[in-house]
């Protein structure tokens, strides 16, 4: 159905009759809601599954004490970068809905990349950390030698590569739609009146950067 | 009859686009077309489901007799014909998964959320056509998966439907491998696929509402439809997610459900039952809705109590989240925590009773067609009645420790998944039929099916109420293995054979469908005098629904009413001084 | 009635009464509504030309109906909630039980006893595959452990089930049965292809027979 | 029409919060969260009290003005957050059971 | 463990390929019990000169007492149990009166890499009668099937535990044979029967034929041998492992023996 209509909320039935009034705004941000609220419970369960298992269960590595003593292996100062990283992120996209909104054409483009930027180096930084936690014998399955000394880390790992996992995926996908999002905004595909899809990649890039919030907290500092 | 005449109007086929056959037919992103995509697919799968049925009733029936044809069979399932004790596992599994996953759920609400929520809404199509169609690919791919699983070196997954860990999370305690983790990946594709089907079934019912159809005018289907949508948004990532951990368990060492590496095998029982208990409402309120649609306009009545009857859908809807742990009772939970699931489990059983005493209600003074789906919708009622009244058995934990794990539980879930479920498919595929394929399907054969299959439904599942009772043990391959049980394997024979029977008796059903697709009799507009949208248009629907976007006068129940001489009034016919919105409330 | 099978333990009496409880009330309910069901389907048959009631509802009836079931529910719950704390509540087991250990592992019932010492980890404890021997008349716990998967402990006689979990320490179930011979024990819980098997037997002896048998087995 | 309209377009037209401001305070939060980490003298339940109260602020600073839920209508609102009791319902009630 | 998962996730990768064209299961499931086939039979086999071949023989003394037996009580199995007259002891260690000791397996460890002998096309019968594996403990090639017979016709399930090859675990709920074989080389593979606790046998698996188990007199013989030098192992599940290593020239007969035993105490 046409753009314009689309950013004005009330679905256009054929015959030019507006709907039964809903929830007031256009079909894709509804919908981007409503895949929201299901990814809020796809999170659920693995950072449930973490809560359940950590507090219902032993012992467990604390941050800020040296691994060596039986710390968390997690290297909290480059995640905290990192968490930075994807703030950022989420205020250049969201600038980049202001702009648009205004009409603002550079700055839509300007934000667009930078989003993109921001969000290809956190899942680049991530990667690295994977690789060194790896190497330190942190994995899904504990190095024997870490077991030793890392409480519960067999758990540690499987929970903790689950839920970044899971969560750098979301950012890689973010990132990809962005790109699109982006070339269109470069094609000139966004208008003042219509720019349906910078908002609607936008709450879901934002919905991720929220799930990072959380993650970061509980699994790096708690 | 003639105002509706005039206002459904001449066929314009206002959006229709001259498109070639596979546009049209494969990769449609017409909702009638995908939901009849669903209907094919879903009967091919209740099929398998029941085949694997039929294998389990002949072991139990005939302990180590071999299987007839079972010969052809690899020696890894059935040598000589024989049946393994690992194969038989794996067809149980199957049996179940298939069942549910790929035959009820999609059946009530890939088919009939697909083809009813636009039509009853007055709606041209879907919100979002294209992601209606990647919903069913990606469901076909999942079934695909899983019937393959059945055939890869090791076998199909073997650890239950409800694949409790340790046992389906190490390859070892089974021998399954391959087979466990395409049933995984087969399931999270199927996540993916009811994801996208239930954000386009929510967002359609919100926003794409025709002018005057009020949340308050939708027809009950809708709305268990809209809320089921909801359920499987919210409960089937939380499977999704279990599953994963699952998969990560079996193949990259993770120890989420593995003791040895502090697991807690727990946690998978509570994760899967948090989803599992929204499932099962996911598997039966479709059907409620359906039936409530189908008594109303079978009766000629108004439905009894339109509000509370949606009342009763959102209240078990919600209770249906707080009461996973009835199933968990005997597993090492918490007593305490019984106790609360037990007080919780009961409750409700009281929205469950007002809807069935309000369809008691809608049939009372009412005028009551007897046309097949409508014998459908009251075998509905009738089955669902007793499939009810056995799961208090289980809700009072006392009586759950003794019969938790045996056939009663069978029984329970049959009398409501197919007593209930399938009876109300049934009646919806021969109600909406006309309308799929613009003919009607052969009454006659149709009331003999329905005879057939209501009467040896009932001999196939009731004795297993007394298997139950008996202290019978589910999912255990050969029962004589142990003395208590050996007075009940006549009882197991006799249900034996007549599931044989009940299963050819689908075949009437089989022949009577594909029959009428060609051959049935032309269907007129609006066969069942019912008062939807979807009746307006012709039949088979066009492509678009509406020529002219309905507008909604009143609710949908309006049968009998004394202000017209017919004992009908269509949604969106306008009486003297009525206009758009201020119609008398449904 | 005989499709219980025999009960052989102190409370399979509570439980069974409580299960005809719910049969007789369901089956009031049953017999009325399908009774209804049928009355309305013949008086209310369709007939041609005959118009039916335009009743849209009654707020009374169903207030009546929802009360009903609810007051119903709300007492079997709370019949049912003694039964099962007097089988499951930890705080009411008794005190004065003869203690035995079953690890459970695909596909055997390992009964540890603790010998003459009455003590567990000592070298007297002596391991019984597949049987487990109980006095008649004494309260007996039984503490449960599984090495693999997860098993269900079931004597039908006893009316006790009970999931047997691997890693989860401290899992006990109780029953003191009343009536000397011998009883099968099954697992309830999907175990693997020998589940089926999966079986012992509970050999229940008068009291001297039972401590001549611990005698000859030290 | 135009009176739905309207309102529509007044969600979008409503005055936008200062994006940066928000950026700069979700900063400065977690500044004071890993700082609070690392600060071993607070008794444990109490650290994690905290780091959880903040990790809440931040999330909901991006929901309401990132995401605009403080500008969107109730409706949208409660949509959005329906699933935190289901989430909470599930977590709690199994920690509940391990604490046996 | 990690070995099956790591080659479960490639073929997980795999056979979701096979999903796609579905159907390309079956043949895999029928392959089944027939692999291994390829595994060294295609290969020139190396000839063994008769004229020249050598002979490693000897005997495995046992030193000290042994421990007693201790009874199998089959009374749950009525059919097995009804198999035998006197009740049945367990096997771990058994002593012949001339102080020898059953059941060891020795084999060949080192020396024959660089030759490779063709499959006996013959199988080696495993059989479960009386709830019993016999023989308890025994050798096989690699790629030669080894048929597991149920004599009893009840449920015995076969649960082959090894490190290297692929294990399984496949039951027989009535009277039937199953045909089994292993890809690589492994000594040695326990075999187990989850339903009857007392039910054990050890498979030994070898590129070559050159293996030989005591019997009842304790002796065993590795012949015809190629002149060499090789290590020769014998393996006991109780006492484990001791290896010697021997040189033979042509022809010769040599004699060598091992002894096990207690601890002395």
């Amino acid at each position: 159905m046409n753009e314009a209509v689309v950013m004005s909320g009330s679905v256009v039935m054929p015959g030019g009759v507006s709907a039964e009034p809903g929830m007031r705004v256009y079909n894709q941000k509804l919908g981007m809601w409503v895949f929201l609220t299901s990814e809020i419970m796809f999170f659920t369960s693995l950072i449930g599954a973490y809560i359940i298992l950590r507090f219902g269960g032993g012992a467990w590595a604390l941050p800020a004490v040296p691994l060596s003593e039986g710390g968390s292996p997690l290297n909290i100062q480059l995640t905290a970068l990192n968490t930075f990283l994807l703030i950022c992120s989420s205020v250049t996209m969201v600038k980049a809905f202001a702009s648009i909104e205004h009409g603002d054409q550079k700055g839509l483009r300007l934000f667009l990349v930078l989003t993109v930027l921001l969000g290809a180096t956190f899942v680049g930084i991530q990667i690295v950390e994977y690789t060194v936690l790896a190497h330190e014998g942190f994995l899904p399955h504990c190095s024997a030698e870490l077991a030793a000394v890392v409480p519960s880390c067999h758990l540690f790992g499987s929970t903790f590569y689950t839920m970044t996992g899971f969560h750098g995926l979301h950012v890689t996908i973010g990132v990809l739609c962005i790109s699109w999002v982006t070339v269109k905004a470069f094609r000139g595909g966004y208008s003042k009146e219509n720019h349906g899809g910078v908002e609607v990649v936008g709450l879901y890039w934002h919905f991720v950067d929220l799930v990072w919030i959380i993650l970061f907290t509980i699994v790096y500092l708690i | 009859m003639a105002t509706v005449e005039a206002v459904a109007g001449p066929v314009a086929h206002a959006h229709h686009e001259e498109t070639g056959f596979i546009r049209r037919y494969i990769f449609s992103t017409d909702h009638k077309v995908i939901g009849i995509q669903f209907l094919f697919t879903c009967l091919f799968f209740l099929a398998v489901g029941g085949l694997l049925a039929m294998m389990i009733r002949w072991q139990l029936g005939f302990p180590g007799k071999p299987l007839p044809g079972g010969s052809g069979l690899p020696d890894t399932m059935a040598p000589q014909g024989i049946m393994l004790p690992e194969f038989y596992n794996a067809l149980l599994t199957m049996h179940g998964t298939f069942m549910v996953f790929f035959a009820i759920m999609p059946l009530l609400v890939g088919v009939y959320a697909n083809f009813l929520i636009p039509l009853k809404l007055g709606a041209p199509d879907m919100a979002f056509p294209r992601l209606n169609m990647a919903s069913f690919w990606v469901f076909v791919l999942s079934g695909i998966v899983m019937l393959a699983s059945l055939f890869v070196e090791g076998g199909a997954a073997g650890a239950g439907w409800t694949a409790y860990a340790p046992l389906s999370a190490v390859p070892e305690y089974t021998g399954v491998s391959l087979g466990q983790q395409l049933w995984i990946v087969s399931i999270i594709l199927f996540a993916a696929s009811s994801l996208l089907g239930s954000v386009n079934y929510i967002t359609t019912v919100i926003n794409m509402r025709a002018p005057g159809m009020t949340l308050l005018r939708m027809p009950l289907s809708i709305w268990s439809l809209f809320i089921t949508a909801i359920l499987a948004l919210l409960a089937v990532p939380i499977l999704a997610g279990a599953v994963i951990m699952l998969l990560f368990d079996q193949t990259i060492g993770t120890t989420f459900f593995l003791p040895e590496g502090g697991g807690q095998p727990l946690l998978w029982q509570h994760l899967f039952w948090f989803f599992g208990h929204p499932e099962v409402y996911i598997l039966i309120l479709p059907a409620m809705g359906i039936v409530s649609d189908v008594l109303a306009n079978g009766s000629r009545k108004p439905i009894f109590g339109y509000h509370s009857m949606v009342f009763a859908i959102i209240a078990i809807a919600f209770l249906g989240w707080i009461v996973w742990g009835h199933h968990m009772f005997q597993s090492g939970m918490n007593p305490l925590l019984g106790t609360s699931f037990m007080v919780s489990t009961m409750a409700i059983a009281i929205p469950s009773a007002i809807k069935v005493f309000n369809w008691l209600g809608t049939m009372w003074r009412g005028n009551i067609q007897f046309n097949t789906p409508m014998l459908n919708a009251i075998a509905f009622v009738a089955m669902f009645t007793i499939g009810g009244l056995s799961g208090i058995f289980m809700a009072s934990n006392s009586v759950d420790i003794f019969i938790h794990d045996t056939y009663f539980i069978v029984a329970h879930i049959h009398y409501v998944l197919f007593g209930g479920s399938l009876f109300a498919i049934f009646a919806a595929i021969y109600f909406w039929f006309p309308k799929m394929f613009g003919r009607m399907m052969n009454e006659t054969w149709g009331k003999i099916h329905f005879a057939l299959t209501f009467v040896l439904y009932n001999l196939v599942f009731f004795p297993m109420h007394v298997l139950g009772m008996g202290g019978h043990m589910r999912r255990i391959y050969d029962p004589t293995q142990y003395d208590f049980l050996q007075r009940f394997q006549g009882t197991n024979t006799f249900i034996s054979i007549s599931a044989f029977l009940l299963f050819t008796a689908q075949f009437v059903f089989l022949i009577n469908f594909l029959w009428s697709m060609f051959k049935g009799k032309k269907a007129e507009l609006n066969p069942w005098r019912d008062n939807g949208l979807e009746w307006t248009v012709p039949s088979p629907a066009p492509h678009g629904n509406f020529a002219v976007t309905p507008t909604v006068y009143r609710g949908p129940y309006e049968f009998s009413s004394p202000l017209v001489e017919e004992d009908f009034l269509p949604q969106n016919v306008p009486l003297d001084g009525e206009r758009a919105g201020v119609g008398a409330e449904g | 009635m005989d499709w219980l099978p025999t009960a052989a333990s102190t409370y399979a009496a509570d439980l069974d009464r409580m299960f005809y409880i719910i049969l007789v009330i369901t089956g009031i309910i049953f017999v009325g509504v399908e009774g209804t069901l049928l009355y309305f389907l013949i008086k209310y048959r369709g007939r041609r030309g005959r118009k039916a009631e335009y009743i849209e509802g009654s707020t009374r009836a169903e207030v009546i109906w929802t009360v009903t079931p609810a007051v119903i529910v709300l007492g079997l719950a709370i019949a049912s909630q003694g039964v099962w704390r007097d089988i499951k509540d930890p705080d009411r087991f008794p005190a004065d039980a003869i203690e035995v250990s079953v690890q459970a592992s695909q596909f055997e019932w390992n009964v540890t006893y603790p010998g003459a010492d009455g003590v567990f980890g000592t070298d007297d404890d002596f391991t019984r595959r597949n049987q487990l021997h109980v006095p008649v008349g004494q309260p007996v716990v039984v503490h449960l452990s599984s090495e693999d998967v997860i098993h269900s402990f079931f004597v039908p006689a006893f009316r006790i089930k009970q999931d047997v979990v691997p890693g989860m320490n401290g899992l006990r179930a109780w029953f003191e049965a009343t009536e000397v011979g011998v009883f099968e024990l099954a697992c309830a819980e999907l175990c693997g292809l020998g589940h089926y098997r999966m079986r012992a037997r509970v050999f229940v002896h008068p009291q001297d027979e039972y401590e001549l048998w611990m005698a000859e087995q030290s | 029409m135009n009176s739905t309209e309207g309102n529509l377009m007044e969600s979008a037209e409503k005055k936008k919060p200062n994006y940066y401001f928000i950026w700069f305070l979700l900063f400065v939060l977690t500044v004071v969260e890993v700082g609070v980490a690392y600060m071993s003298t607070l008794p444990r339940n109490v650290l994690i009290l905290v780091l959880l109260a903040l990790a809440l602020w931040k999330a909901t600073l991006v929901a309401m003005y990132y995401m605009h839920l403080r500008f969107e209508r109730l409706r949208l609102i409660l949509l959005a957050t329906a699933p935190l009791p289901l989430a909470i319902i599930l977590v709690v009630v199994v920690l509940l059971e391990y604490a046996q | 463990m990690r070995y099956t998962k790591r080659s479960d996730t490639l073929g997980l990768l795999l056979a979701l390929l096979v999903a796609a064209g579905c159907g390309g299961g079956e043949q895999r499931a029928a392959e089944e019990g027939a692999v291994g086939g390829e595994t060294g039979a295609e290969t020139m086999a190396s000839v063994v000169d008769e004229a020249t071949a050598a002979t490693v023989a000897g005997s495995v003394m046992f030193v000290g007492t042994a421990p007693e037996a201790t009874m199998i009580d089959m009374s749950e199995e009525s059919v097995c149990a009804d198999k035998y007259d006197a009740p049945k002891y367990s096997e771990e260690v058994v002593v012949s009166e001339n102080g020898t000791l059953a059941s060891v397996f020795v084999y060949v460890k080192e020396g024959l890499e660089d030759m490779t002998f063709p499959v006996p096309q013959e199988p080696v019968v495993l059989d479960q009668a009386g709830c019993w594996y016999t023989p308890r403990v025994f050798g096989l090639q690699v790629g030669q099937e080894m048929v597991i017979k149920n004599s009893d016709g009840i449920l015995h399930n076969i649960n082959a535990k090894p490190s290297i090859n692929r294990g399984f675990n496949i039951s027989q709920p009535v009277v039937m044979e199953t045909k089994r074989t292993f890809r690589s080389p492994e000594v040695m593979i326990p075999l187990e029967c989850d339903v009857h606790g007392w039910m054990q046998a050890y498979v030994g698996v070898l590129d070559h034929p050159y293996y030989s188990v005591t019997g009842a007199h304790g002796s065993f013989s590795l012949a015809p041998l190629p002149p060499g030098t090789y290590v020769i192992e014998a393996w006991h599940e109780v006492y484990g492992t001791q290896t010697q290593e021997v040189t033979v020239g042509e022809g010769e007969e040599l004699e060598i023996a091992f002894s096990f035993g207690e601890p002395s105490a």
